[in-house]
């Protein structure tokens, strides 16, 4: 039983910390740009493909991948919001929104022209092997990915506490008009703030890219899972997102196994409303700031 | 950004519409009713490109009774979609014969729509017993319903993999688990009315999300360990059928048999995914490369050229699903096109009737003859198995190309 | 959330009726010469969905509740009175009422549970409760059929509400678009409307004027969610086939809000301008492209919206009212 | 050092400011006084680069600025301190003040001017390890012009500092200016307060609907019987 118990703990804190990942990079332009991207899954979806498409190709390791993917992510992060995003900061929030709305099917349905709707999936040997710690068993690459996405996680909210960019972003989230009084370039912090967030969730996409397969839609399934982790964890929260996330994982774990697979969504649904009632602001909002995006 | 180039580009579609193109006198039209976007597309895409492999043959060969068959696509990828599309279809583009619609949602608006305009449909590949039980004069399924893709599984349990065990039905346990789909829970309905007739145990029954929603199923085997099943059926799609795969052989369960009900199970990029670790896995399935001796001569030479032909044209090998489409555009147009006085509705309906197409004349092995309801008995499924990376038909025996392997699988307690 | 009061304020000058009137005639024109099903279907499916962005609007929009949740009201009206006329043969005139005060009853909860919720966190929880409404329509399998759906047999009867021809659900559609129509301009021009407007604007400074936004953000849900579900049973006699996916699923919720965002948001105009270019403009680009390759009527579609947004974001009413005022003003 | 000719700026096709010229020479005082809405912080935000509507020309050490971004004025060395201080709330005193030196020229001596501004004004010290949002009043008051000192400004702009603070700490603020003037630095000094401001500065605007309708050193318009009568009640 209690072998049970730990495997279960385990494979649900290693499944959060893909959720944490894919999280921490909508978080951020939510808590910088005050953008709800919805595009946000997509841009996972095209760093999955890429992925695929290295390895199949030009034979590039998965692992390697992450070394070519983030720097395109990146790039394709400051098109999009130097095209997009950017043209949409001064227009009434809702309009915003449903921008990167159309902007995910506009991208789910180019990759669904240049790629077709089958399945893509790499097999890479490796990537099942499984590592026995105690009575628990763990798949390799699962424990590197949470491990990768746990030292990526600390390592931007290092940057963002302790460099001067990063402190320039932060100032930028809590009060644009003196960020900008300060000296502050505000669409460069915007800029790179958006290309950051599509690297990380790029990242998220390399990693998972062993473990599951790639369809145009995969973005848009896991999109749902990732606004969950945002608000619960606190807009804004680079913390809250790692915690909401690995939450969520651990709750779908034993919803699943105690009360049926069926139902684990909608467990960690209602456990949202409930944290939503209980504490207005998620879990790490700061005090006030469920206001502070009303523009 | 003003308004201008969003007008030019309304205006740019409005002429695209006016432009429809106008049809040659000689040719028949049949309108295609596939989901081709959305996250039912892959199916629905598989099957709408064996109907396009099919039309293509039959016109290679000189088309039907001299005439051409030329194919309107259409994408349906909701009910209100079918809908407006099978609407669109019949007035835009004055087709009378409609061919789809791989998934239920799809499948059920399309044909009632089809029914009220007194337009023909020839279902494919969607498996709800109801498509065919409302009494439709114009609706006709070619593939089997739930019923018969699903139950394969169970009498392979009855039939093979118990007798190979060396035990009686009723000692077997067997665990059903499926996705949150349509698809799925027939699947598992079916298998759980199957078992209860054939006193089979069930030790565990459970669903899932549907879509690619899960990343994880380790609970679900940590279940499946627990209950401890000698035969696991699942019903999944591609994402499932990787991660059960994959998960299963992390988390060290093994059960004696492991059987699939198509989708997933029965993708050929399976392989892909898992490597070896595929091999020995069945799937209860729409028939792929069926032993030759059970095909006709000619029903050899089609498939020998349609994947060919598939291949050539989308630069990837046909499985299930592309057949299962081929198959239902070729007895379209070969049999009941082919056959009918003419494209009218009612005529086609009284050539459906007098079909008695045997065994073995298409490409997987079926033959098409229609019960008063509109279903094809002629269909059945198998039941395959990955071996060397490949699926090869074990059950039934007169069409098998290999005997099981790996049964008990290699581990497994 | 910004949104121009100017548009509220004009659309106070009665104006609207200029166009009502027309609109009426021109689409009962429409219906009593039209015979094409493909036409007359996408008239159904645009009266339809602009019922449903109106009585979204009237929370959405006038109250400035963004959600995206309308699918749990949606789906409550299409399964409640589908299931009452497969299992008890009770009229979906009937069962379309039973399915409106469920889903009143509903929003009365969910809008009592969300007061405390501004901004994105109150669309997020919305999200949660639309993806709540989804999950327990698949689950359920002894009320929706789960997965299978529930299908409504085709035997044309009005007290079935199933009609032989489309041009019957036209006018049913149109009726009910108008009722929808009438009440929002009713509210829009009581105190309830102003009050509405008045939280949208500045929740603290209306309440410390006395007005009982509270109050009024509830009733207005309620009503939005109560039409929501007639549209809801509508949709389900129309189509005859509903399952999870197509009355609970996201996109419901993300269609009917980006309509009425397309239009104006807050303006009586807005929803049904929305509808009239969103509706026909999908239908029309699947229809002249869906020939070409798989998902390009949806990418023009795409690129579409985001141009329309970019350049109008207040929506087409609102922006088309501007200049008219510009133009008279010169 | 600062001049400005013809400034309009337009909100909606409304005139925020008209026709406005002002004069900054170096080492002064200088305030710019008027009621609620007559323009003046309108005149900082567009000095300082916050608006693209303006028209007209604003010249800094014979340098256009009109045009430029804010964060290219704030490297030329003019500074803002906002109306409501607009401290960053959730970063600490400290972290605050480090953003102040963001500007490249201010970065490198960021150390010592830390230590210089914890000096002048040891209360931000005792607090520097505060969120900026649990500082009082007369604290974020101080920690504003900090912020604002941290990027070595030649002109200091503080707009209404003095804004919801107690008379005592409103006096202990402008004579901060004062202090700040002393050690070399211009200021632009936008108040309500307009005796205060009028005492302490060497020159003084009056703006009325976005107009500038007297200008003269402060003495002499402290003398100015009307306006003494419409801004001071007297």
């Amino acid at each position: 039983m209690l072998e049970t118990l730990l495997q279960l703990f385990v494979s649900g804190i290693l499944a959060g910390g893909i959720y944490a990942l894919m999280s921490v990079g909508l978080t951020l332009v939510f808590g910088v740009l005050r953008v709800v991207n919805f595009a946000h899954g997509e841009y996972m979806m095209l760093a999955m493909y890429f992925t695929f498409w290295l390895f199949t190709q030009l034979s590039v390791d998965p692992y390697v991948a992450i070394l070519i993917v983030l720097p395109a992510a990146w790039l394709f992060g400051i098109a999009t919001e130097w095209l997009l995003i950017r043209r949409t900061l001064d227009a009434p929030h809702i309009a915003q929104v449903f921008v990167t709305l159309a902007l995910s099917v506009l991208l789910q349905n180019l990759a669904l022209l240049f790629w077709t709707a089958d399945f893509r999936s790499i097999f890479v040997p490796y990537a099942s092997s499984v590592v026995e710690i105690g009575p628990v068993l763990v798949t390799w690459s699962r424990l590197i990915n949470f491990i990768i996405a746990i030292v990526t996680a600390a390592a931007v909210g290092a940057m963002l506490k302790y460099t001067y960019t990063g402190m320039a972003i932060r100032a930028t989230a809590q009060d644009r008009r003196s960020a900008r009084l300060m000296g502050v370039n505000v669409d460069r912090i915007y800029s790179m703030t958006f290309a950051l967030g599509s690297a990380l969730v790029a990242l998220a996409g390399v990693l998972v890219m062993p473990l599951f397969p790639v369809n145009p839609f995969s973005g848009g399934e896991f999109i749902l899972v990732a606004f969950v982790v945002v608000v619960l964890g606190g807009m804004g929260s680079l913390l809250g997102a790692v915690v909401a996330g690995l939450a969520i994982g651990v709750i779908e774990a034993f919803a699943a196994f105690y009360l049926g697979s069926e139902v684990k969504q909608l467990v960690y649904f209602l456990f949202f409303v409930v944290v939503l009632l209980v504490m207005p602001a998620g879990l790490f909002g700061k005090r006030g700031a469920e206001v502070m995006d009303v523009t | 950004m003003s308004l201008k180039p969003m007008l030019t580009s309304s205006l740019l579609g409005i002429a695209v519409l006016a432009a429809a193109p106008a049809t040659a006198q000689e040719t028949i039209k049949v309108g295609t009713v596939f989901p081709l976007t959305g996250p039912t597309a892959v199916f629905g895409t598989q099957n709408f490109q064996g109907v396009v492999v099919a039309a293509e043959m039959i016109n290679d060969r000189g088309g039907v009774k001299g005439k051409k068959i030329e194919l309107v696509k259409a994408d349906a990828a909701s009910p209100q979609a079918a809908i407006a599309e099978v609407n669109r279809l019949i007035t835009q583009a004055g087709v009378k014969i409609l061919v789809g619609s791989t998934t239920t949602a799809v499948a059920m608006p399309a044909t009632q729509e089809a029914e009220r305009a007194g337009v023909f449909y020839w279902e494919g590949a969607a498996i709800a017993e109801q498509i065919t039980e409302r009494g439709f004069k114009y609706t006709f399924r070619v593939a089997l319903p739930a019923a018969g893709l699903g139950t394969p599984a169970m009498d392979y349990t009855v039939k093979v993999v118990a007798p190979t065990l060396k035990r009686d039905p009723k000692d077997i346990r067997v665990a059903i688990v499926g996705e949150e789909s349509s698809f799925g829970i027939s699947m598992a309905d079916v298998n759980v009315a199957a078992a209860k007739e054939a006193g089979v145990q069930v030790v565990l029954r459970e669903t899932y999300p549907a879509g690619s929603k899960n990343t994880d199923l380790s609970p679900l085997i940590l279940k499946l360990r627990a209950a401890n099943p000698d035969v696991l059926i699942a019903t999944a799609f591609f994402n499932d059928a990787v991660l059960l795969g994959r998960q299963m052989k992390e988390l060290r369960f093994v059960p004696k048999a492991y059987i699939g009900t198509s989708a997933g199970h029965s993708t050929l990029t399976l392989a892909d995914a898992l490597g070896d670790a595929v091999n020995g896995t069945f799937s209860s399935s729409y028939p792929p490369d069926v032993n030759p001796g059970g095909l006709t001569e000619q029903a050899r030479a089609d498939l020998t050229e349609f994947k060919r032909r598939y291949q050539e044209k989308y630069k990837v090998v046909p499985s299930v699903q592309e057949v299962v489409g081929f198959v239902a555009g070729w007895s379209l147009f070969r049999d009941v096109i082919g056959t009918a006085e003419s494209a009218e509705p009612d005529k086609l309906r009284e050539a459906v009737m007098k079909l008695d197409v045997p065994i073995g004349s298409y490409i997987n092995g079926w033959g098409a003859k229609f019960d008063a309801k509109g279903q094809n008995v002629r269909s059945f499924a198998t039941v395959v198995q990955w071996q060397d990376k490949k699926m090869t038909v074990v059950y039934p025996l007169e069409l098998a190309t290999a005997k099981p392997i790996m049964l008990p699988a290699p581990g497994s307690k | 959330m910004t949104i121009s009061t100017s548009a509220s304020a004009t659309a106070r000058e009665w104006a609207d009726l200029y166009w009502i009137v027309p609109g009426t005639v021109a689409c009962l024109a429409f219906i009593a010469t039209v015979r094409d099903p493909f036409a007359l279907d996408i008239l159904v499916t645009t009266l339809l969905w602009a019922a449903a962005a109106s009585a979204w609007n009237l929370s959405g929009g006038y109250a400035g509740q963004l959600s995206i949740g309308h699918a749990a009201y949606f789906g409550i009206g299409a399964y409640t009175s589908t299931y009452l006329l497969l299992i008890y043969g009770l009229s979906p005139w009937i069962g379309m009422l039973i399915g409106a005060a469920l889903a009143a009853l509903t929003a009365l909860g969910i809008g009592a549970l969300t007061v405390r919720l501004r901004g994105s966190f109150f669309v997020m929880a919305t999200l949660a409760f639309g993806a709540i409404a989804h999950i327990v329509a698949a689950i359920w399998r002894s009320v929706t059929g789960g997965s299978n759906g529930l299908s409504i047999p085709f035997e044309p009867s009005f007290a079935r509400m199933v009609f032989a021809d489309k041009q019957s659900f036209a006018i049913l559609a149109l009726a009910l678009l108008l009722i929808v129509v009438g009440t929002v301009l009713l509210i829009e021009r009581s105190k309830l409307g102003a009050s509405l407007v008045a939280y949208r604007e500045d929740d603290a400074a209306a309440r410390a004027l006395g007005v009982r936004t509270l109050r009024a953000r509830l009733i207005a849900i309620m009503i939005s969610a109560l039409f929501t579900a007639i549209c809801g049973t509508l949709h389900a006699q129309y189509t005859l086939y509903i399952d999870p996916d197509s009355v609970t699923g996201l996109s419901f919720s993300l269609q009917v809000a980006l309509i009425c965002i397309v239009g104006g948001v807050g303006t009586l105009s807005g929803p049904i301008l929305g509808a009239a270019l969103i509706i026909p403009l999908a239908s029309l680009l699947r229809g002249a492209l869906s020939s070409s390759g798989s998902g390009l009527h949806l990418v023009v579609y795409a690129v579409m919206v985001i141009m329309v947004l970019l350049a109008l974001p207040e929506g087409i009413g609102p922006s088309l009212m501007r200049r008219v005022r510009a133009a008279r003003g010169k | 050092m600062l001049k400005i000719t013809d400034l309009s700026v337009r909100y909606d096709g409304v005139l925020a400011l008209e026709d406005v010229s002002i004069e900054v020479h170096p080492g002064e005082i200088v305030a710019v006084v008027g009621a609620n809405g007559a323009g003046k912080s309108t005149l900082l935000a567009a000095i300082s680069g916050l608006l693209r509507n303006a028209t007209g020309s604003i010249s800094f050490q014979g340098e256009e600025l009109l045009g430029k971004e804010a964060y290219e004025i704030v490297g030329r060395g003019i500074v803002h301190v906002p109306e409501g201080r607009r401290l960053f709330p959730f970063l600490t005193v400290e972290e605050n003040l480090w953003m102040g030196a963001y500007p490249e020229h201010a970065r490198s001596a960021r150390l010592q001017l830390i230590e210089e501004i914890y000096g002048m004004l040891p209360r931000l010290a005792e607090r520097r390890t505060q969120l900026a949002n649990t500082l009082s009043g007369g604290e974020q008051q101080m920690c504003a012009i900090g912020r604002g000192l941290m990027s070595k400004p030649n002109l200091l702009m503080l707009d209404e500092p003095t804004l919801g603070l107690a008379p005592m700490l409103a006096s202990e603020v402008l004579q901060i200016a004062d202090q700040i003037r002393r050690r070399g630095t211009t200021l632009i000094l936008v108040e309500q307060q307009v005796g205060k401001a009028l005492k302490l500065a060497d020159r003084g605007y009056v703006l009325e609907r976005g107009r500038i309708v007297m200008q003269n050193t402060g003495t002499l318009l402290l003398a100015d019987a009307d306006l003494r009568r419409a801004y001071m009640g007297i």
